[in-house]
């Protein structure tokens, strides 16, 4: 993870059907984390699901957040599904 | 003490552990959780648990320091594993001492209501029929909103 | 099942025999209850335990069909020594499996919290300051009144 | 425990501070719980205490009973304090 982007998560479900484990974006001045759920949800095929009406769960620095938590160079944001350990 | 573990647990050596608290403890509640066959749907066979590691320490770690606030305890221990169960292998441990029976039971039941709805653990149930990922209960958020 | 004896017992083996009951138990819950130092007195040193043979067994498994009826259980175990108890020794056990973690705390407080109102055993302290038959609880009363 | 008698038990402050475990009294028509208390506290000693403030609980035939419950030849009719068990 360098310094200046943001490493970004996904967990669970979304991680199978996004295929996706772990990737990098710039950051960007004002960026909040449903900003990045926005812009990733522009991606073609399972991506559109990230803007669906599947609750989404955000962790920002390894405490959940909300779309309105503000992420900045170095942060790791993680998104997945409601929570069901236990 | 907080484990997540893909290994297995012993609940009576943890409870021994739990025991040696000095004389001031006159109360032990415990919960362990199992893999059982019916879930979101019938003929389970096991189940892939994953999380998210360093968020889900903090989180318990969090739940634990608000029993304390709440309850007089005086020694948690919360186990969970990772990884694939089996059909009634054990999923979760959940003791906790202290002085009085009422705050063991509330502290105990609180953790592991809390747990379920706000450590990043997510089960994958096993089936003949197929694999499915579990969906969060509605019950579960109520139980934990009522110790809100 | 349903044991009044002046001999310890094992939680860890209790444990091992409630889960040994089938693939639809989700969900073990228990309470161990300890000698503590303090409780009417301070300076509390042991305990001695007295209860109504015959009575107290029979209390307690009407206690035991009352939780069936209201909660899913699936197998209980209620252990209470009499006698003579030092510091720290263990004094009852309540064990509950289910299939559901909310019934298995909710049948095992129950099952705890209406045997200390209605189970015929009395506690008596033994403290450097003397012996003392421990008073009933208004506390306990209450409690036992929240499950009716 | 004879057939036309009733046995009466005591048990913790009450079995120690009577001085008596059991006891045989012959039962009569119309008899409960009460009477027997009652006739009892009549006793000299601490058997006074059986009319006092302090709560007695009354157990008949090994269950949870009244004041007003009958007893019967052959019953088994136990007097104690609360119980404080757990």
């Amino acid at each position: 993870m360098s310094n200046d982007s943001i490493t970004i998560r996904f967990f669970a479900r979304l991680r199978e059907e996004l295929g996706t484990e772990q990737l990098t974006l710039p950051a960007s001045p004002g960026l909040t984390a449903g900003d990045i759920l926005a812009d990733l949800a522009l991606r073609s095929g399972p991506w559109a699901q990230l803007d669906g009406d599947q609750p989404i769960m955000i962790a920002v620095n390894q405490t959940m957040s909300k779309a309105t938590t503000p992420v900045q160079a170095g942060d790791e944001v993680a998104f997945f599904p409601p929570v069901t350990g236990g | 003490m907080i484990s997540i573990q893909t290994n297995d647990f012993d609940p009576g050596a943890e409870y021994a552990s739990l025991r040696d608290s000095g004389s001031g403890t006159g109360a032990i509640a415990t919960f362990t959780g199992l893999v059982r066959d019916h879930g979101d749907q019938q003929g389970v066979t096991g189940l892939y648990l994953e999380h998210y590691p360093g968020m889900t320490e903090q989180v318990i770690a969090g739940l634990i320091d608000e029993a304390s606030k709440r309850w007089d305890v005086r020694k948690t221990r919360v186990i969970h594993r990772v990884g694939r169960l089996s059909l009634n292998d054990q999923i979760v441990f959940v003791g906790v001492c202290s002085a009085h029976r009422s705050d063991a039971f509330a502290a105990c039941e609180y953790i592991m209501d809390a747990l379920k709805t706000s450590a990043p653990f997510w089960k994958k149930e096993l089936a003949e029929s197929g694999e499915h990922w579990v969906e969060q209960k509605e019950t579960d958020l109520a139980r934990t909103k009522t110790w809100k």
